[in-house]
């Protein structure tokens, strides 16, 4: 599949990531196109429901960024956060679709140019997955 | 003075390294590996760690035109003139010499001038017009009979306008005295090292001077106006006379319009002479002269005023190819104007031009102001 | 719920740094095509006043009860348009904004057509967002009129003393045994020539008698727990520990210069460092006539690359103070270029230059080479490498974060970059403040600062702290979370999970959210498996729409 | 306890100081000389080292400062007398008349599409041109036109009143008249900012002889999206071109219409007006060649220290000018990517946070060189474009190196009204005229109750004029509460 | 609270895979508190069982829902019926006692647990909890400083401890500890070392299914 442009959803908290996402922008670090990103105050936000609701709207992989461990505006936020994205995987292990579609990354506000290199290695790494095996109809 | 006093007076240690003097220097355009700045800093540091010697026989310091651009246009006010002059002093006591053009003739005119020989320097001006043995102006004519001589052939007559200088003194009613024992002013020893033959010239001149009563001294050429104006007091104390330029009293008559100039059709430029723009601060007296010829036009070269360029030569010294280059650039740049010719108010400009445009046809002609100013005088 | 939802989207061409890469027309056509929405408006500037304008004009128009923009970030912007929305009468948090700048027409400049449908899919998602939101109303709480300031140094002592002076109580903490900071082992301070003692000396007296600032030496902040307004903290002195409360906080705690451990064969004798030079001139014998200074030693270099700002000052002001000392000191500096900003440091500069002290310029490729007794370096005036005699080497070296700054960072919670010096909330605009409101920095924990700049950062500081200070309560907006109880099945999820500890089971047995404690992080709300606990500022349904809006199919 | 103070001057740091002081409660009046609050900053595009576009950032704080409820903004007004002493001055203020009033403007723009008179605009410093009626620049605040009344036909005894008439608010005024009041506050800070420092003295720069010379806060304006050209990067001399050719389409035009109403009348004066179409229609082609054959802006030199670390002109440095070229080096590579900058330096001052990593990045992806040696003279070359004289420091070469553009960066100058302000206040300025304080009270001048913060106390970037600002306030509430 | 994990999704997928309309019946009783069954828990797994069907092409129509007491009949009759014939089979995330309600109820409705249910048990913190009570209808936990010796004790000895255990763990496993010798210590710190000296017990082990009546609260039936 080469022409295949993945969708790619992306979980992003106000202080961090969506932070470094800006700071790409302003330092016109170019990335490709992929990710759409649904802002949250806190990667803690975010539950395994919303990330299997992703994929099952359509996203051919998702990602969770939050802030650098330890420096977590909410201080555990983004533990939670991994810890479900952890569960997320498993869960789509049980029902064999690729774990790898969904991934948890920690940057900080300051690193601009690592939000614009994994939004780079997630749509590789999709690409290369393929379509989410869910494409065809959307139900809902 | 040795090379720490000389920075300290000189401010060099303000250099910032930052160039714009090599960037500016029409040398360093023509001659690959000249850099002012370099050779400076070279000089600081070598002094500073007791390796003057090492450097004092290089050769760098007489490519230099002394020509004050780089003075002029120095971030940090750096007296880079004073500084090569100094350096200069050091280096010829040091026997390094510069090396001299046309086989160092002009420079045995001026040490001959020095062993008492009789000299026969008035003559052209009792034919040209009247002179007196004693009053209040002196005329300082200077090298220009030498010059004469020894450039015939190349189509310029410096005596010619030094006559002219004297028949327009004599109509704003001056008689200036004129004398036999005056000697060489000394400007080609002082910039190449030579500061004691200069010392003897000077306070020789004065001297003379003095003894002839005069309180001012008319002088036709820049570099005797500049060096009598102010490197003479550094080493005559109590002179008691002041240098007054021709173009000055001529620009003092203007204004009062005591003469009326017949209209000349011709289009000229105008090119500054570093010892008398740039150096001695006078711009404006020679371009209210040509104005003042009715009917002349006259147009300003691209670089003009204190952003002249040298005409390439300076004591007499380093002719080479490059000044050769630096000087058809100059006439160049005088053709580009449309004037068909160039001014010049220095003799030695007004020869090394000369020589330049007589190996290269060009339609140019150049001319000493003054005699441009005697011909719309009638003289 | 409302009548009928009636949604306007305003896209901003933003002069030319969105429409000189998406298609604006475009857009607004796609936007008119999504549901709910009654009128789609493109503007040059919509942060603008009359971009603004347009807006509260379009609300009443159209009377629309959802506004969504799709311009920059809402980081900077979203405050302009829901002021706007509230001058319009409707509910401020009735507002999405939908970022194409940043996260678009900035980054996918060369894929023109994958921007346009990121934009497209961007707008749908926003517009989908819009329907589900709901409105907010703002809390009040009570505002401790007391600060606490981390670090005695310059910094600290400055800031302390002028919130004292504004009338506010102030704790101040030093780790050291006695405060002063870097100051304490400097001679003089440039350019005022005053001696550094006297300057600290003068700053303890004012702080010992003032009364409003309590004052603890080798002092060790232990936990600040709380918000803005309402700081617990917790600190030690000596073997005591103390609780408080305090409304600001101002983290002042400095910097050290770094110990150049085996850079040009510093041995801390012949080759020593510019701090050590301050205490030789301190006694007054230097024993030396030729010294070398090395500048940027450790600094500006791959593993460290920042510049440390004041140390060719200090080079430059211990050069002059060598001079006085040592008339005939043959000094030369080896640079690599000289940070003498503005007025001042040019002049000190200068009057270096005229004392006679020599600048060599060196490369980071080709640096000096230390040896005993001399130093050798390329000179480019000389064209190769000379030595320089040496029997004083001294490096400059930049100012390094403490140690302690990553412990401090996570007691307050608040960022530091890579090289551990605390990050500020903007670094043009608000380089004194903190992301977390209420927590505010200056001085060389910021980043390296002379002293005259840790001063005036120390002042800047103490004025944006005395804004929460000056007033009696801070506002608190409603994005907080709110227990449903009647879904509530009392599991106490909400209760563990909480890092404020801020749910908590009433009387009724179910789990309740203090407003004014809470947040709004939402980690409980993702917790809780009753879903029994909203978050109307970001609700599951909410996220739920942009799920569904992310896949046109 | 007098809770009152005064800013004088309305750029960043003025902002800033007004906005902490009403924030703590004291009630701020803000007196801009300008039609409207903004500065410098305004005029910049971009800002370093986070490449932030400068009036996205700024302008949410112009909101702050108009909305706040203790802040009065006095714009198009300047300080005419001062009296008194800490925590009692009396000031008298002059606002000029904006002959439009400032509760009814909408700021639509009607009136400046049908107003005449086009005069050259200063916001773009002169490089394109505003009408007589007109706004300060797009974001500005207070959000209001106003009449010029030196370009305006009405104050020059011709009638007009077009813009009157077009005006649905009825907001013009012609009678309005200027008004002068009294204040009477507690604490004054002065934050007047700095000038641009006018290369047009230095002769071997030749700005203003050679077009294609600028200054940096023009190459600012060309970059930003309002500016002369809307963003799109063009040379002066191209600009000049264009313009000529579209003023002699338009005198062609002209002469057309004369022709055919004189040979409708059938009078002989037609052949004069049919020879100068004539002469036009020959030129117009060799124009369009002309214009045809610029090609696209490719090389850009940046000049630093113009005017600054130089004994003749300004011996200070000017703390920001590296670090502005290397932003509009980075910045202009957006507009063009085959463009390619050069920036002559002594010492590359880099020195705040972000600012040398900032640097590397703009040599390393933006293609940035950087050469060690100041320009000595700027020349035509052969091929018309801009040459630059100077030696590289590192490999001793003197060349001369053409470009398509020279952007000058020049100095930082004390602001044109610091004199007379220093005099009717009293405090002292230093040697070179800013405002003279004790590093140990930065913000303190020499006169009591007087504050200082901003370039008005000597050149400084964005930063530490904000955190200036901010210490400036503190020091004013302080000295009002003490009393 | 009887606490109950999610079976394996690959058992879950089998048991309802020739369904289409499945009903997902939470229960915010225990299994909410122990995050196994809640309403969450349920939208969790029925948006797995749509990616599944979806993934495999297959049609599939799920519903949610959750009671509030699935082991109390008139918290689940009345959703039940209200939800008649929208679904083929009911997908229980309740403990075994809901399942059994549900199927005892609409005996001819196909009923499945999604969930294992362990024990009766304690939290020790959020998301690890340790089985409790046996439920042995004998209770002694006053005479053994309320350590159970059935659930605690790996071998579930009445009478003391098995001599096995070293360091204070039980020789089953290492993070054990010895059940009896908790009870030890507890008895000691209330110095009730005497019960240790009572005579041995036995338990009267009740018979399945046990059943209560509380003859205090039955209702009379209607005559």
């Amino acid at each position: 599949m080469n022409n295949f442009e993945p969708l790619i959803a992306v979980f992003s908290c106000h202080y961090c990531s969506y932070a470094a996402a800006d700071l790409a922008g302003s330092s016109r670090i170019q990335y490709p196109p992929n990710t759409r990103i649904i802002k949250v105050p806190c990667t803690g936000r975010i539950s395994v429901n919303h990330i299997l609701r992703a994929l099952e709207c359509g996203a051919d992989g998702v990602y969770v960024a939050g802030c650098l461990e330890g420096t977590c505006h909410f201080v555990s936020g983004n533990f939670k956060a991994k810890q479900r994205v952890q569960s997320a995987k498993s869960l789509l292990g049980e029902i064999n679709i690729e774990p790898e579609r969904v991934q948890m990354y920690f940057m900080s506000a300051a690193e601009g140019s690592k939000f614009a290199n994994v939004a780079k290695e997630m749509t590789e790494t999709i690409k290369e997955l393929g379509p989410s095996p869910l494409k065809g109809t959307n139900t809902q | 003075m040795s090379i720490q006093d000389l920075i300290e007076k000189t401010k060099v240690s303000f250099c910032q390294d930052c160039g714009v003097c090599t960037g500016s220097c029409p040398v360093s355009r023509v001659l690959p590996g000249f850099s002012p700045q370099q050779m400076v800093a070279k000089y600081v540091l070598s002094s500073d760690l007791g390796m003057e010697d090492e450097v004092l026989g290089e050769q760098d310091v007489w490519s230099c035109l002394t020509c004050a651009l780089c003075l002029q246009r120095c971030p940090s006010k750096v007296e880079y003139l004073e500084f090569v002059r100094g350096v200069r002093e050091e280096a010829f006591r040091a026997g390094n010499k510069i090396t001299h053009a046309h086989d160092g003739i002009l420079q045995t005119i001026t040490q001959m001038q020095t062993s008492g020989l009789p000299q026969n320097r008035t003559a052209w001006a009792r034919e040209a017009g009247t002179i007196k043995e004693e009053g209040e102006y002196y005329l300082f004519v200077g090298c220009v009979p030498y010059f004469d001589v020894l450039f015939k052939d190349m189509g310029v007559s410096p005596l010619g306008s030094a006559s002219d200088m004297l028949k327009i003194l004599n109509k704003f009613g001056i008689e200036p005295v004129v004398s036999d024992e005056e000697r060489c002013c000394g400007h080609d020893m002082l910039w190449s090292g030579n500061v004691d033959l200069f010392k003897e010239l000077a306070l020789h001149n004065v001297e003379l001077i003095k003894r002839l009563g005069c309180k001012k001294v008319i002088f036709g050429c820049p570099e005797g106006y500049l060096t009598f104006k102010e490197y003479y007091p550094l080493y005559c104390t109590d002179m008691g006379l002041d240098a007054v330029h021709f173009y000055d009293l001529v620009y003092d008559q203007i204004q009062e319009g005591t003469f009326q100039l017949s209209p000349l059709e011709q289009k000229v430029t105008y090119h500054d002479p570093c010892r008398l723009g740039r150096m001695a601060g006078m711009y404006d007296s020679p371009r209210e002269i040509i104005a003042s010829i009715p009917g002349i036009k006259f147009v300003e070269m691209e670089r003009n005023r204190e952003e002249a360029v040298c005409c390439g030569i300076s004591c007499w010294a380093n002719c080479s190819s490059y000044s050769k280059q630096i000087q058809m650039d100059r006439i160049k740049e005088a053709e580009a104007t449309g004037a068909d010719t160039l001014i010049t108010a220095c003799p030695k400009c007004n020869i090394h031009f000369s020589c330049a445009l007589s190996s290269a046809e060009m339609g140019l002609e150049v001319k000493d102001l003054t005699q441009l100013m005697a011909s719309a005088m009638g003289i | 719920m409302e009548t009928e939802l009636r949604t306007g989207v305003f896209i901003c061409h933003c002069g030319i740094n969105i429409s000189g890469v998406l298609d604006i027309e475009d857009l607004c056509e796609y936007a008119r095509t999504l549901p709910g929405v009654v009128t789609v408006q493109a503007n040059l500037f919509t942060c603008a006043e009359t971009g603004t304008s347009e807006i509260k004009a379009a609300v009443k128009e159209h009377d629309l009860n959802r506004v969504v923009v799709a311009a920059c970030t809402p980081r900077t912007h979203e405050p302009i348009f829901r002021a706007s929305c509230q001058e319009a009468g409707i509910n401020p948090y009735f507002f999405e904004m939908v970022n194409i700048r940043e996260h678009c027409s900035w980054v996918h400049r060369h894929d023109k057509e994958g921007a346009q449908a990121k934009a497209r899919d961007l707008i749908r998602m926003g517009v989908a967002k819009a329907l589900f939101l709901e409105p907010l109303e703002t809390f009040r709480s009570k505002v401790e009129p007391k600060a606490l300031v981390i670090g005695a140094g310059i910094a600290g002592m400055t800031s302390a003393l002028a919130i004292a002076n504004q009338g506010f109580e102030v704790i101040l903490l030093e780790k050291e045994v006695e405060m002063g900071g870097l100051l304490r082992h400097l001679h003089k301070v440039a350019p005022s020539d005053m001696t550094a003692a006297e300057l600290i000396g003068e700053k303890i007296a004012a702080i010992e008698k003032d009364k409003r600032i309590q004052c603890f030496t080798s002092a060790a902040l232990e936990e600040v727990t709380g918000y803005v307004g309402n700081y617990a903290v917790r600190f030690s002195c000596g073997d005591e520990s103390y609780s408080d409360k305090v409304g600001v906080i101002i983290v002042a705690t400095g910097g050290a210069s770094l110990k150049p451990v085996d850079l040009y064969n510093y041995d801390g004798e012949h080759v020593i460092t510019q701090s050590e030079l301050e205490i030789k001139l301190k006694d007054g014998n230097i024993g030396a006539k030729s010294i070398v200074m090395v500048q940027c030693v450790g600094a500006r270099i791959p593993e460290r690359n920042y510049c440390s700002r004041i140390c060719c000052m200090v080079g430059i002001k211990n050069s002059l103070h060598i001079k006085e000392i040592v008339k005939d000191a043959k000094i030369f500096v080896l640079f690599r270029d000289i940070q003498a900003y503005g007025v001042e440091n040019e002049a000190l500069f200068f009057k270096a230059k005229e004392a006679g002290v020599r600048f060599i310029r060196y490369s980071l490729e080709s640096p000096p080479v230390v040896e005993d007794g001399k130093v050798k370096i390329y000179h480019a005036g000389m064209g190769k490498e000379i030595s320089l005699p040496a029997d004083l080497v001294v490096l400059s070296t930049p100012i390094v974060a403490h140690d302690d700054a990553e412990s401090i960072s996570r007691i307050l919670k608040v960022p530091i970059d890579e090289h551990k010096f605390f990050l500020e909330a903007h670094a043009k605009l608000s380089p004194l403040d903190f992301a977390t409101s209420g927590i505010y920095l200056c001085g060389n924990a910021h980043y390296p600062a002379t002293v005259r700049e840790a001063t005036y950062q120390a002042l800047g500081a103490a004025s944006r702290a005395s804004i929460v200070l000056s007033h009696d309560t801070v506002e608190r907006v409603g994005t907080v979370a709110a227990v449903k109880e009647e879904l509530c099945s009392s599991c106490f999820a909400c209760v563990k999970v909480c890092p404020y500890q801020v749910p908590h089971m009433n009387e009724r047995g179910k789990a309740e959210i203090e407003p004014m404690q809470c947040q709004g992080c939402g980690i409980c709300v993702a917790e809780c498996p009753a879903e029994a606990i909203k978050f109307a500022y970001v609700s599951d349904e909410q996220i739920t729409a942009a799920c569904e809006a992310l896949y046109a199919a | 306890m007098n809770k009152e103070v005064l800013v004088i001057g309305g750029g960043i740091a003025g902002i800033q100081a007004c906005l902490d002081l009403a924030d703590q409660g004291m009630t701020v009046y803000l007196v801009e000389r300008l039609p409207s609050i903004g500065g410098k900053m305004a005029q910049l595009d971009k800002t370093f080292p986070t490449n932030d576009c400068s009036i996205c950032i700024m302008g949410p704080k112009l909101f702050e400062v108009e909305r706040h409820p203790n802040t009065q903004l006095l714009t198009y007004t300047e300080v005419e007398e001062v009296s008194g002493e800490a925590g009692n001055f009396t000031v008298k203020v002059r606002k000029k008349p904006r002959y439009v009033e400032e509760d009814k403007c909408t700021a639509c723009g009607l009136c400046a599409d049908k107003c005449p008179v086009a005069v050259p605009d200063q916001f773009n410093m002169g490089m394109s041109t505003r009408k007589a009626i007109y706004k300060y620049f797009p974001q500005g605040i207070p959000s209001v036109y106003t009449i010029d009344d030196s370009a305006c036909r009405i104050f020059k005894g011709k009638k007009c009143n077009i813009c009157a008439k077009i005006c649905e608010a009825k907001a013009v005024n012609y009678e309005q008249k200027e008004t002068v009041f009294e204040l009477n506050v507690g604490a004054i800070i002065v934050a007047t900012g700095f000038e641009v420092f006018d290369p047009s003295d230095i002769k071997p720069y030749g700005y203003r002889t050679i077009p294609d010379v600028i200054t940096a806060m023009e190459f600012e304006r060309l970059l930003n999206a309002s500016g002369p050209t809307g963003g799109h990067l063009e040379r002066p001399s191209s600009l000049k071109i264009k313009a000529e050719i579209r003023q002699l389409e338009k005198q062609i035009k002209k002469a057309k219409t004369r022709l055919k109403s004189l040979e409708k009348k059938s009078e002989e004066s037609g052949d004069e007006t049919r020879k100068a179409l004539e002469e036009m229609n020959e030129r117009l082609p060799v124009l369009q060649a002309k214009g045809a054959s610029l090609e696209e802006l490719r090389d850009i030199a940046f000049v630093q220290c113009v005017g600054s670390r130089d004994l003749r002109y300004n011996a200070h440095c000017c703390s920001y000018g590296c670090m502005h070229s290397v932003k509009e080096a980075v910045v202009a590579t957006e507009h063009g990517s085959e463009l390619q900058s050069t920036i002559f330096l002594t010492d590359m001052r880099a020195y705040g946070k972000g600012f040398h990593q900032y640097c590397l990045r703009g040599a390393s992806e933006y293609g940035i060189q950087f050469v060690r040696g100041r320009v000595a003279e700027i020349g035509v070359g052969d091929d018309g474009r801009p040459a630059v004289w100077c030696e590289d420091m590192d490999t001793r070469k003197v060349e001369e190196r053409p470009f398509d553009l020279v952007v000058l960066a020049t100095a930082c100058v004390p602001s044109k009204g610091i004199e007379n302000l220093s005099s009717m206040i009293g405090f002292d300025l230093d040697e070179n005229g800013f405002v003279k304080t004790d590093p140990n009270k930065p913000a303190n001048t020499s006169v009591k109750g007087i504050f200082v913060c901003g370039c008005a106390e000597g050149p400084m970037d964005i930063p530490s004029s904000v955190s200036m600002a901010s210490a400036a306030a503190s020091m004013a509430v302080q000295t009002v509460k003490a009393l | 609270m009887i606490v109950a994990e999610r079976k394996p999704m690959e058992e879950i997928l089998a048991e309802i895979e020739d369904f289409q309309k499945i009903l997902v019946l939470g229960c915010k009783g225990c299994t909410t508190v122990c995050c196994s069954g809640g309403p969450k828990e349920v939208e969790t797994l029925s948006t797995l069982i749509r990616m599944d069907r979806k993934q495999k092409g297959k049609e599939v129509e799920t519903l949610e829902a959750s009671t509030e007491l699935q082991c109390e009949p008139e918290s689940v009759k009345p959703m039940l019926e209200n939800l008649a014939n929208q679904y083929d089979v009911v997908l229980s995330m309740a403990c075994g006692a809901g399942v059994q309600t549900v199927a005892k109820l609409f005996p001819d409705q196909r009923v499945f647990p999604a969930l294992n249910t362990n024990f009766t048990g304690m939290a020790e913190e959020h998301g690890v909890w340790t089985e409790a009570c046996l439920a042995c209808g004998d209770c002694i936990l006053g005479k053994t400083a309320g350590i159970c010796p059935v659930t605690r004790c790996a071998k579930g000895l009445l009478n003391g401890a098995c001599g096995g255990a070293s360091e204070g763990k039980c020789e089953v496993s290492k993070d054990r500890p010895c059940a009896w010798q908790e009870i030890y210590h507890g008895l000691k710190r209330l110095n009730l070392l005497h019960y240790l000296k009572e005579k041995p017990q036995v338990k009267a082990w009740p018979i399945h299914p046990g059943k209560v009546v509380r003859e205090d609260l039955r209702q009379e039936k209607a005559t």
